[in-house]
């Protein structure tokens, strides 16, 4: 029994992070198309930004978290401004928008990574936040990881309360089941759109400064947090902010109960498989009725 | 008694818990044009995706020329001779209006019918429809009301036997609906085909059409020659609360 | 239209067959990377551009090839060993197309990124579990200008595989359901069959490249093979150069893969950044694609309306 | 229309090379020496750690020198260096350009096992001998090709090394976790026999695929067999989770012994106090020879980072063999193979010679002691005295 709590509760530990990610990137395809495959380069940005305030100005990466938030949001309005824009303009079918707002995101990706290579280098790079060892019911965690987790569960519960409390929240969600709606509601997409792009941006930077408390960072530690948060999309739905937190959480268990069962060789023939079955069977996620 | 060339035999198709038709039958012989009437929402369209094997009813038959095709993908339906179009018209916007053409002739097609006396030329074709000046331009460049004759036009180069049209007379004008109520007829005189054609605006249908059914919430609410199906209570009674000014001829 | 085409590619590949013999190593090394993206990114575009499902599995294809060379290449002849990658790679798309080529967009891009991880991750597992390693040594193998004139051949066989596509029945009905695929299977195109067959015909030229430039590298495992960069330039470069055009890809795998190596030699520092941003000015200035530059020509060259 | 592409491919392929015919004319002429290794891609950061800066210093130091003694004649380095991605084609490309079309008259080898399995044939082709750093793999050595050298010891011994180790300190079971990969596989094969060899039974053994981010299962399996030591054979950034997850379960065996990564500098930014009396593969600390003591601060002067107590002295070695064979020979790379083939070589790491392709040099273990990496087996090698058992982690 200790032993499944322990994996429940490190499952939902890794998931609630993978929940993060994946929220920011939902959020930009449900709501814009723009499947931008360099959001783990935000991700790795927010990571080395963290790092650096820690070890150069000293600052906790919670008090930094703020004004990274705010930095990554100006980035994602300027790169919505010189890129997206344009390019919704230029594209209004919405099939050549995917496929190519997809290689602007390529681009993004090469650039973002290798100017993060020109200024920090290649070598991994590590930090020590709050290492020690918080006990839970006579299971011990470490203390970064648990607050990375608490972390992204109010970050991800906080957007789905700002979705689906204020005006503006449920405008975007509506606009996310149908684009022309926004026509209706009388919302100004060319206002609403560089924001949401934003924000996404800025839960990607914050996954970023929580990871970097818990793992190594290096410029090409992004990638394959996109590729997690793509299988938890498909988990939980594309367009359901909701659907991938409940698939973050769910991913983090599965792969620590199939770990456990199996052998932690079979984890990514497992997630793969799981991520598979389940966009061919039930292409809109697990959780919609 | 013959085999009709389309059957449909208590069709049932459902989306989820809701059941869109609901056990529908339906004879088309060929040189014949039936109309499908009925409200918004009455399971026309769903109706016809099932007849042209987009949709797999739930229950019930489809036969064409005798052939059981139930459950068979739509491309079986129309090589068998099952031609349709749909309501917003959907053409291939980046090809020519000859290219659109010659696609179906490619394809549903390519099979001669020797005994029927189909059209098997793209010039034929838009000859028929009057788009012969329009061959060249791109599908989508030419006016809503061309693009629907160029649907009729694709549905004809599958060479079938029976056209199903959707609404394709709607938003119109009164010349225009005249002309395409002479094109459904002179597709049953001189191709031989039986039509059925949905419309909701059911003025236009009952004048050209020579049997029609009306479908309520999915079910058959009547069926019979227009004059008699116009003056049914239970007919009026439906489409009382959806425009009851439309249903008087 | 196709026996021009046809003629051209003849013209190409000839004095493309003579570069081993006109140039020093690195440079037909250089002109094998053009090749090898040629023939991915032609093939790519004859099924992807298209039928608009973007498939993120060209790595899968060209991995499962390479796999098919380690095993084979020191029992078996060259081009059975090519024959062999071609064929594995085209059962396995046929089979995976079955059960994925209903989902179109996004989905099927996901999907087919997740089919290429998942093959990876299956035939590491598969490798280390039965063969007791993950990575194969092949000591074996071709010189390298046999391997250079394969690769030219699959090259030349994708380009003119498309042209006659282009041309043919199949062509038009991959074009059809790029356009509407409903629509295309009411007027009675076999989408399923056709999508599986063009997927899978793709696919063979993936699994043959893989065959082919398995052998240059001494030891493969399945990081370096099933490298996803792979199936990612490739889309890359097929959009880049406009999916929807023969040519398009063609130039693109040409420009692309000469710029990337020119600017990596230049600039070794920040020769991605400079990529990166010239890839987003591409897409954002060149909305048909390196294509478009030529439109006009382009749409006097459409098969069917010249025919 | 096709014609004309070809003619201009033709055109495009010999511009490029011609523009990147970097020939600069002095005096002296300087040695040209090439190489390619990862800036980018997922090797960067093992061949940023471990390699590159190596290089680089070497040629500064030999250049602020005056430069090698080539007969007589004074010639400084000149390095002709390229990002291969890490991608393996564009190694193979590389090499080529520096070999065929640059001719170098030397190279310097790419970072790991999979690209110098690629390069190794090419540059025996091509007669240029190679002294690889970083390449680990029987496979390779016994491909015996005259113009390669490994400059690590091969997993036999480094396991050889490891389980004398656990025995003499009486283990008497041993947990091992491996990666799924050549490295990971080679060393197990090679673990297992030898840990069986001296009486130690193998309670546990998992392998993990390439980018796991949470091991904590598996170690909590583990940690309820109790297993007197645990072995990771394990690359840097798995070699850190395991440590911290090994902390974080509370997992606190006699020995706790990780692979590649235990010896870089950052292992002790991250893991802090945490890091006294892990053990690891390592091979000199600054207390081997003053001359390891000269390259380690050199290094940290150049670059403000430590080099690590493993590969990085065994590349310096590599550079250092090469300088004596050219000083010796002369430019002939068949006398310099010769020279590296037959010579007993005096480096930082102490002396070595080659059989074949392979490194004769002992197997060693490392440990973290008193807040620096030092050698701690085999005696005769140690720069400070083993800690066992572990202090448990803070």
């Amino acid at each position: 029994m200790r032993l499944w709590i322990e994996l429940v509760v490190s499952g939902l530990i890794t998931g609630g992070i993978y929940a993060l990610v994946a929220m920011g990137l939902n959020l930009q395809y449900g709501l814009m198309r723009i499947l931008n495959v360099s959001h783990g380069e935000f991700l790795m940005l927010g990571a080395y930004l963290t790092y650096w305030a820690y070890l150069v100005m000293h600052l906790s990466p919670f008090v930094f978290l703020p004004p990274l938030l705010v930095g990554l949001f100006v980035v994602g309005l300027v790169v919505h401004r010189l890129c997206f824009r344009r390019l919704a303009e230029t594209t209004p079918e919405v099939e050549a928008f995917e496929a190519r707002s997809l290689l602007v995101g390529f681009g993004l990706m090469f650039v973002v990574q290798n100017v993060a290579l020109l200024v920090w280098g290649a070598d991994l790079r590590g930090y020590q936040y709050l290492a020690g060892t918080v006990s839970i019911a006579g299971v011990g965690f470490t203390a970064n990881r648990l607050v990375a987790f608490a972390a992204a569960l109010v970050l991800g519960l906080g957007l789905i309360a700002v979705l689906r409390a204020t005006l503006l929240g449920r405008a975007v969600r509506a606009m996310m089941q149908s684009p022309t709606g926004a026509l209706l509601v009388g919302i100004d997409v060319r206002r609403l759109h560089p924001a949401v792009f934003g924000v996404g941006l800025a839960l990607a930077g914050a996954a970023g400064a929580l990871l970097s408390m818990v793992f190594e960072i290096s410029p090409s530690m992004g990638e394959p947090y996109t590729v997690t948060a793509l299988i938890v999309i498909a988990l939980g739905g594309f367009g359901s902010v909701t659907g991938s937190l409940l698939g973050g959480l769910l991913l983090g268990v599965v792969e620590a109960i199939g770990m456990h069962l199996t052998s932690p060789s079979l984890k990514m023939v497992l997630s793969y498989g799981v991520f598979m079955l389940v966009l061919i069977t039930r292409p809109n996620g697990l959780f919609v009725r | 008694m013959t085999t009709p060339a389309l059957a449909a035999r208590s069709v049932v198709v459902r989306f989820g818990g809701l059941t869109a038709v609901d056990g529908v039958d339906l004879d088309v012989d060929d040189r014949t044009v039936v109309g499908i009437i009925g409200p918004n929402g009455a399971g026309k369209t769903t109706f016809f995706n099932a007849l042209s094997g987009l949709v797999t009813p739930a229950s019930g038959r489809l036969f064409v020329g005798g052939a059981d095709l139930t459950g068979k993908p739509a491309h079986v339906f129309a090589r068998a001779g099952i031609a349709r179009t749909f309501q917003t018209p959907r053409v291939f916007a980046d090809m020519t209006v000859a290219e659109s053409v010659r696609f179906g002739l490619e394809f549903a097609g390519r099979r001669r019918r020797a005994e029927r006396a189909s059209l098997a030329e793209v010039p034929a074709i838009l000859d028929f429809l009057g788009l012969a000046d329009s061959a060249a331009l791109p599908a989508r460049a030419v006016t809503p009301a061309r693009q629907r004759l160029l649907e009729i036009g694709m549905a004809l180069a599958t060479r079938p036997r029976i056209l199903l049209l959707d609404e394709v007379a709607a938003g119109l004008t009164h010349a225009e609906v005249e002309k395409v109520a002479r094109l459904v007829h002179r597709c049953r005189d001189e191709l031989g085909l039986g039509v059925v054609w949905i419309e909701h605006a059911v003025a236009v249908l009952l004048d050209a059409v020579e049997r029609v059914l009306v479908l309520h919430q999915g079910r058959k609410l009547a069926e019979g020659i227009p004059s008699a199906v116009a003056r049914d209570p239970l007919v009026i009674e439906a489409y009382l609360g959806d425009g009851a000014a439309e249903a008087r001829p | 239209m196709a026996r021009r085409g046809l003629a051209a590619v003849a013209g190409g590949a000839a004095v493309a067959a003579a570069l081993p013999w006109l140039l020093d190593d690195f440079l037909v090394s250089l002109a094998l990377s053009c090749l090898m993206y040629v023939a991915l990114a032609t093939s790519w575009a004859m099924f992807s551009g298209a039928t608009r499902y973007v498939s993120l599995g060209t790595s899968a294809f060209f991995g499962l090839g390479a796999y098919v060379s380690a095993w084979t290449v020191a029992a078996a002849p060259w081009p059975v060993v090519i024959a062999g990658g071609a064929l594995i790679a085209a059962a396995f798309a046929g089979l995976a197309g079955l059960a994925i080529l209903h989902l179109r967009g996004t989905y099927f891009a996901v999907l087919t990124f997740g089919m290429s991880e998942l093959t990876r991750h299956a035939v590491t597992y598969g490798e280390k579990q039965y063969a007791g390693t993950v990575g194969r040594v092949l000591t074996v193998a071709p010189s390298s200008r046999t391997v250079y004139l394969t690769v030219l051949a699959i090259a030349v066989a994708a380009v003119g595989v498309a042209v006659v596509v282009r041309g043919s029945r199949f062509g038009l009905a991959l074009i059809g359901i790029g356009a509407d695929e409903q629509r295309a299977q009411t007027l009675g195109v076999p989408t399923r069959r056709v999508k599986v067959a063009g997927f899978a015909l793709s696919a063979a030229f993936a699994g043959a490249a893989g065959a082919a430039m398995a052998v240059r590298w001494t030891y493969i495992d399945p990081t370096a093979v099933f490298n996803p960069f792979i199936g990612l330039q490739t889309v890359l470069i097929a959009i880049v150069g406009g999916p929807l055009s023969l040519t398009g890809p063609l130039l693109a795998a040409l420009v692309f893969s000469l710029l990337a190596e020119f600017l990596r030699l230049q600039f070794p520092y920040a020769y991605l950044i400079a990529l990166g941003i010239l890839l987003i000015v591409a897409v954002l200035y060149l909305p048909q694609g390196l294509a478009g530059l030529w439109q006009t020509r382009a749409r006097a060259e459409r098969p069917t309306a010249a025919r | 229309m096709m014609r004309v592409l070809a003619i201009a491919l033709v055109a495009a392929l010999v511009l490029v090379g011609a523009s990147l015919d970097t020939s600069a004319q002095s005096d002296a002429p300087p040695i040209k020496i090439g190489y390619a290794i990862s800036r980018t891609g997922p090797f960067a950061p093992g061949a940023q750690a471990t390699q590159e800066p190596s290089y680089i210093l070497w040629a500064e130091q030999v250049n602020a020198a005056g430069g090698l003694n080539v007969k007589g004649q004074k010639r400084k380095i000149e390095l002709v260096s390229y990002d291969d991605r890490s991608e393996v084609e564009t190694i193979v490309r590389t090499f080529e350009k520096l070999m065929v079309t640059d001719k170098v008259d030397l190279i310097l080898p790419p970072w790991g096992s999979t690209a110098n399995f690629a390069v190794a044939p090419l540059a025996d082709k091509h007669g240029y001998p190679v002294l690889a750093p970083t390449a680990l793999s029987m496979k390779l050595v016994d491909m015996k090709l005259p113009n390669f050298f490994s400059m690590l010891p091969q997993p036999y011994v480094l396991m050889a090394a490891a389980a004398d180790m656990l025995a003499a300190n009486g283990v008497k079971t041993v947990a091992v976790i491996y990666m799924d990969d050549v490295f990971g596989l080679e060393n197990i094969a090679a673990f297992e026999p030898a840990v069986k060899a001296k009486g130690i039974e193998i309670v546990d053994k998992k392998s993990y695929p390439l980018g796991i981010k949470d091991l904590s299962p598996v170690l909590r399996a583990i940690k309820d067999k109790n297993p007197d030591a645990f072995v990771g054979l394990t690359y840097p950034p798995d070699t850190i989770l395991a440590s911290k997850q090994s902390k974080e379960i509370g997992f606190n065996p006699k020995v706790f012994f990780t692979a590649v990564g235990t010896a870089f500098p950052l292992y002790k930014q991250v893991m802090g106090a945490d890091s006294d009396g892990v053990s690891g593969i390592g091979s000199w600390s600054v207390k081997t020879s003053p001359a390891a003591k000269a390259y380690f601060d050199a290094h940290v002067k150049r670059f403000q980072k430590e080099p690590d107590r493993w590969a990085s002295a065994h590349c310096w070695a590599g550079l250092q063999i090469l300088q004596a064979a050219i000083e010796k020979v002369g430019m002939d790379r068949k006398a310099i193979r010769e020279y590296i083939a037959s010579n007993e070589h005096a480096t930082i790491i102490g002396p070595v010679r080659f059989k074949g392709s392979e490194i004769q040099f002992p197997g060693t273990v490392g440990q973290w002691v008193g807040g620096d990496f030092e050698v701690v087996w085999p005696a005769n090698r140690a720069t400070a005295k083993l800690v066992v058992p572990k202090p448990a982690w803070k």
